[in-house]
């Protein structure tokens, strides 16, 4: 049942990845590529961890994931601000 | 006593330190290195003619799981011959750099580039010859960029990118005889080596590398320009030594470690290409119009005539005659160290007297400079191959070499290449002696000219009347 | 994992690695090259790890795609025009600078040299593939790993990779450590360091206020853990350094680096003068060079190792601010 | 022989020639300086796949001590690279 559950997880997780992927070949501009690729990019890898850590059943291991997923978390949502940042500068200048 | 091999190693890398962190005492702290490091290199001279082959494992493990220096006669007299080199040629530095703020720059990287010069002779281990390489290479870079302009950092970056390109496919070779033979002790590979795909192709990744970082022609192009645009005292030590370290492995790995992989027709590889080398670099020094560049092409040439043995010493059956060819080979070698570096100090005076090296106008400098003229002949001398040089010595058992082999054409090229040798030599001193009365004292700056001098005279004098020794040394062999 | 979904995984990472080779070297704009010489670099960590090499995964993921990444960013960050010209125009400025020799530039232009030379590519790749196949399906005798494992109990740590370069093999880190050293002065002798970056905005100082101290944590943790698994003094250096370029990044002034010239000196030098000086106090105790007593081998190594990361992360760091410190405080662009 | 041995060790072959191409045939000095990286790449491959010994044992630890050595002089030599490039052009750009 439990595994039942961590596929289900993991499987949407990859979705989402899949969603972000498209996005960022395929919409027109900078920002909205950035908006597609970190939201559905986090969301996708908070499922897969929680998938993951499902199918291990093991504590640690689970807090060990959280902890990635944090880090992502705050290291893609400062780099996207930065990124747009720096675009909306270039294009103010220009 | 044994100490006296990672001495050589330590003692340099140490005052590289202490220069970087004491700059204000760095001309002190490097010429008692310098003379430090001479008494040793002697020691390891005297100890390898008395005791034969040393060895010292590092960290006390056995050479494979660690990492051992070895020394023998061939080692052991490239390793004197550097510290003879550097030793005068830190003496001049010390005046050629006298007030000049890159002195604080100078010093650590002059020291770096002796420590892994001697680290590359001594080592006994594929990767750490690679590192060796690395270290060697990257200084050498440093050193030729230093306070250099335009020209001297486009030399100085192709330089870098040869060697690291040299150096990577040396990596290369070494991975695949670590895959096949599961060793990198050149020791233990010598004795399992055998020929095979496996051989064969990591010898010539190997020489190949090497042979970039030898400036073998063709690979040479990157050699007059960097050689060329250096400070003097770094081009003296790039020519005589630094190219000599990487022939120094090539040597190693052909008539040494892999002579029983090495087949007649590949011999006869790098003896084509020396030949062309003599040739083309002669012919380019003849019509230089710098001194340097000059200089910088005569080493191209005089490289060729070391590749011309390799076939020679495949050929001739183990015995007297290729023990004769080899001492030859060497004491071409240590000539040409010698004489090259007293070259590259000489030019280095008139460059800084008269504000330039060109030929044409170099008028009036035998009046000017008396000293630093007659180290230009002596090392000429050398160069050409004129008796009593070393060179004479060596071109001698060459031609002998290539007779008793029956190989007939070298003779033709080291004929050539001597004769127009002997013209981009008298080129020099013929505008040298142009008339100018302008009579000066004979020495005029004395810590720059007595180490051009010497090491001049050494090549041609000392080495030529003191040759025997050298082939004594070269039967202790690993 | 079965030996299948293995076999799957390792031909998809062989793909994307060779690919992304392809890609980054034949790109025609430097970024981009840039950029995807990271991208290899990220992957090639996931091919270290799958061939169970951690240590070496660590270090490229620090090192090789990281350091050497941010490197190369900043400079075609810095001279984007510039960097992208070729050799070619440049020497066309020497035109007064007369070269006897042919120019391996103008060569270059050559169709049929191009081929030859990519010919030769080829020729090499197969020669290589041959030479390998044989070397690997010759049953060589695993002597060394095994000897490594026979002494490992006498080096003073249990990490294999560890014992290997920090004991058995100590000189070449040594000797790499006078590399990292020779590199640092090199670019000291050539030129002084870039002007700064923008004071960072408050999105991205609060990621460095978190992430900075978090990577002097993790630096601190790789080197001790570096004894006895996956982790060591360079790693640890690496990630210093990263913290050192991500203060550089967010316009802090000395990012962490004395201001004076002597204790800067002293902080490049520690690594390889500490080593130095441990393997010659071996020479004066009566032992060979950088034989360390087995009883105090553990903590020697551990105090060479601190000694280094000090000296790797002041090398990485200066390495990315392109050169000497300079006196006056940064002004930014 | 195993799989993996032949994947990686050919992969790293080809990469390392790869690399040696754009070494020898790209024009702009930074890419060649990435095509020596991207070479090195390629020989520490081939080092790290000798060194594999199967998913269940131990590998060698001495190619992967190459590697890390390996690792870290190419950095140094590639910031020595780009600082001397630097320094060219802004030479180039005071002439």
């Amino acid at each position: 049942m439990i595994e039942v559950i961590a596929a289900t997880l993991m499987l949407s997780g990859l979705i989402f990845f899949l969603c972000g992927s498209i996005g960022l070949l395929r919409l027109p501009d900078l920002y909205s590529r950035l908006h597609a690729l970190t939201k559905a990019d986090n969301l996708g890898l908070g499922l897969l961890l929680a998938g993951l850590a499902l199918y291990q059943r093991d504590l640690l291991f689970a807090l060990k994931l959280i902890l990635i997923w944090l880090a992502v978390l705050a290291a893609s949502s400062a780099s996207a601000y930065l990124i747009a940042q720096y675009s909306r500068r270039q294009d103010t200048d220009r | 006593m044994i100490d006296t091999l990672i001495w050589l190693v330590a003692l340099p890398l140490a005052s590289a330190l202490a220069t970087q962190l004491l700059p204000r005492y760095a001309t002190a702290i490097v010429i008692s290195t310098a003379i430090a490091t001479s008494i040793n290199a002697a020691a390891l001279l005297y100890a390898v003619a008395t005791h034969g082959v040393m060895l010292y494992q590092i960290g006390g493990w056995t050479a494979g799981l660690g990492i051992a220096l070895r020394a023998d006669g061939l080692s052991a007299l490239l390793l004197m011959m550097a510290a003879i080199v550097l030793l005068a040629s830190s003496i001049y530095a010390s005046a050629y750099f006298n007030d000049n703020p890159l002195r604080r720059r100078f010093w650590p990287l002059w020291l770096l580039l002796w420590c892994s010069l001697n680290a590359l002779l001594l080592s006994g281990d594929l990767f750490n010859l690679y590192v060796t390489l690395e270290l060697l290479g990257l200084s050498a870079v440093a050193l030729a960029s230093l306070g250099g302009k335009t020209a001297a950092l486009q030399a100085a970056l192709r330089y870098l990118l040869v060697g690291l390109l040299g150096s990577m496919l040396f990596l290369a070779g070494v991975t695949l005889i670590y895959a096949g033979y599961g060793t990198l002790d050149l020791a233990t590979l010598s004795r399992v080596v055998a020929a095979g795909p496996i051989a064969w192709s990591a010898l010539a990744l190997m020489t190949v590398g090497l042979l970039l970082k030898t400036a073998l022609f063709p690979l040479h192009f990157w050699l007059p320009p960097a050689h060329g645009s250096a400070p003097a005292p770094v081009s003296a030590v790039l020519s005589a030594l630094v190219v000599k370290a990487t022939f120094y492995l090539v040597m190693r790995l052909w008539l040494d470690i892999f002579s029983e992989v090495v087949t007649p027709q590949a011999a006869s590889i790098p003896g084509v290409l020396g030949a062309a080398a003599v040739l083309w670099g002669s012919w380019q020094a003849l019509r230089a119009e710098r001194l340097k560049l000059l200089a910088a092409y005569s080493t191209v040439a005089q490289l060729g005539y070391l590749f011309l043995f390799f076939p020679l010493l495949q050929a001739l059956p183990a015995g007297a005659a290729r023990d004769a060819a080899m001492g030859g080979l060497v004491i071409l070698a240590l000539t040409h160290g010698l004489a090259k570096s007293g070259l590259f100090l000489a030019i280095g005076i008139i460059q800084q007297r008269s504000g330039h090296d060109t030929i044409r106008d170099l008028d009036g400098t035998a009046q000017r400079l008396p000293a630093t003229t007659f180290a230009i002949a002596l090392s000429g001398i050398a160069l050409i191959g004129l008796p009593p040089s070393g060179a004479f010595l060596g071109k001698w058992h060459l031609l002998a070499a290539a007779f008793s082999a029956g190989q007939w054409l070298w003779v033709v090229v080291i004929m050539i290449g001597t004769l127009l040798a002997a013209a981009y030599t008298f080129r020099v001193l013929g505008h040298a002696f142009g008339q100018q009365p302008y009579p000066r004292h004979p020495v005029t700056i004395a810590a720059e000219e007595w180490p051009a001098l010497i090491l001049s005279a050494f090549a041609t004098i000392g080495l030529g009347l003191a040759g025997a020794p050298v082939w004594q040394l070269l039967k202790v062999s690993l | 994992m079965n030996a299948t979904n293995m076999l799957f995984l390792d031909i998809l990472l062989v793909i994307a690695l060779l690919s992304l080779a392809w890609a980054t070297l034949t790109a025609t704009d430097a970024r981009r090259s840039v950029i995807l010489f990271i991208a290899f670099g990220l992957v090639l960590t996931l091919a270290w790890a799958r061939l169970l090499a951690p240590d070496v995964a660590l270090a490229e993921a620090a090192i090789g795609a990281g350091l050497s990444g941010a490197l190369l960013l900043a400079a075609v960050q810095h001279h984007p025009r510039r960097a992208l010209s070729s050799e070619r125009q440049n020497t066309g400025k020497l035109a007064n600078e007369k070269q006897n020799d042919s120019n391996p530039a103008d060569l270059k232009s050559s169709v049929a040299i191009r081929w030859t030379l990519t010919l030769f590519c080829i020729a090499l790749a197969f020669v290589l593939i041959w030479a390998l196949l044989q070397a690997l399906s010759s049953e060589t005798s695993d002597t060394l790993a095994q000897s490594v494992s026979a002494n490992l109990a006498n080096s003073g740590v249990s990490n294999p990779v560890t014992a290997v370069l920090l004991n058995f093999r100590a000189y070449d880190t040594l000797l790499e450590l006078a590399v990292l050293l020779t590199a640092v002065l090199g670019i000291f002798a050539l030129s002084e360091q870039r002007t700064g970056y923008l004071p960072a905005g408050p999105v991205f100082n609060g990621l460095v206020s978190w992430l900075v101290p978090a990577l002097i944590l993790m630096a601190g943790y790789l080197l001790w853990v570096g004894a006895h698994a996956p982790g060591g003094a360079f790693q640890a250096g690496a990630t210093l350094a990263a913290a050192g370029v991500i203060l550089r990044l967010a316009g802090k002034r000395n990012i962490g680096l004395p201001v004076s010239k002597s204790y800067l000196n002293i902080i490049l030098v520690i690594g390889s003068g500490l080593f130095l000086l441990v393997g010659l106090t071996m020479l004066a105790l009566g032992r060979p060079f950088l034989d360390y007593p087995p009883a105090m081998a553990g903590y020697l190594i551990l105090l060479i190792e601190t000694a280094a990361m000090i000296s790797i992360a002041a090398t990485l760091i200066l390495a990315f601010l392109g050169g000497r410190p300079r006196n006056r405080e940064d002004r930014s662009c | 022989m195993l799989t993996a041995h032949w994947l990686y060790g050919l992969s790293g072959c080809l990469i390392m020639t790869f690399g040696l191409r754009a070494v020898l045939l790209n024009d702009s000095l930074l890419q060649r300086i990435i095509a020596l990286n991207v070479m090195g790449t390629g020989v520490f491959m081939i080092l790290i796949t000798i060194a594999y010994r199967g998913p269940d044992a131990a590998p060698d630890p001495i190619p992967h001590a190459l590697v890390l050595t390996g690792i870290v002089v190419a950095v140094s030599a590639t910031a020595l690279a780009l600082t001397l490039i630097r320094r060219l052009t802004e030479e180039q750009d005071n002439d």
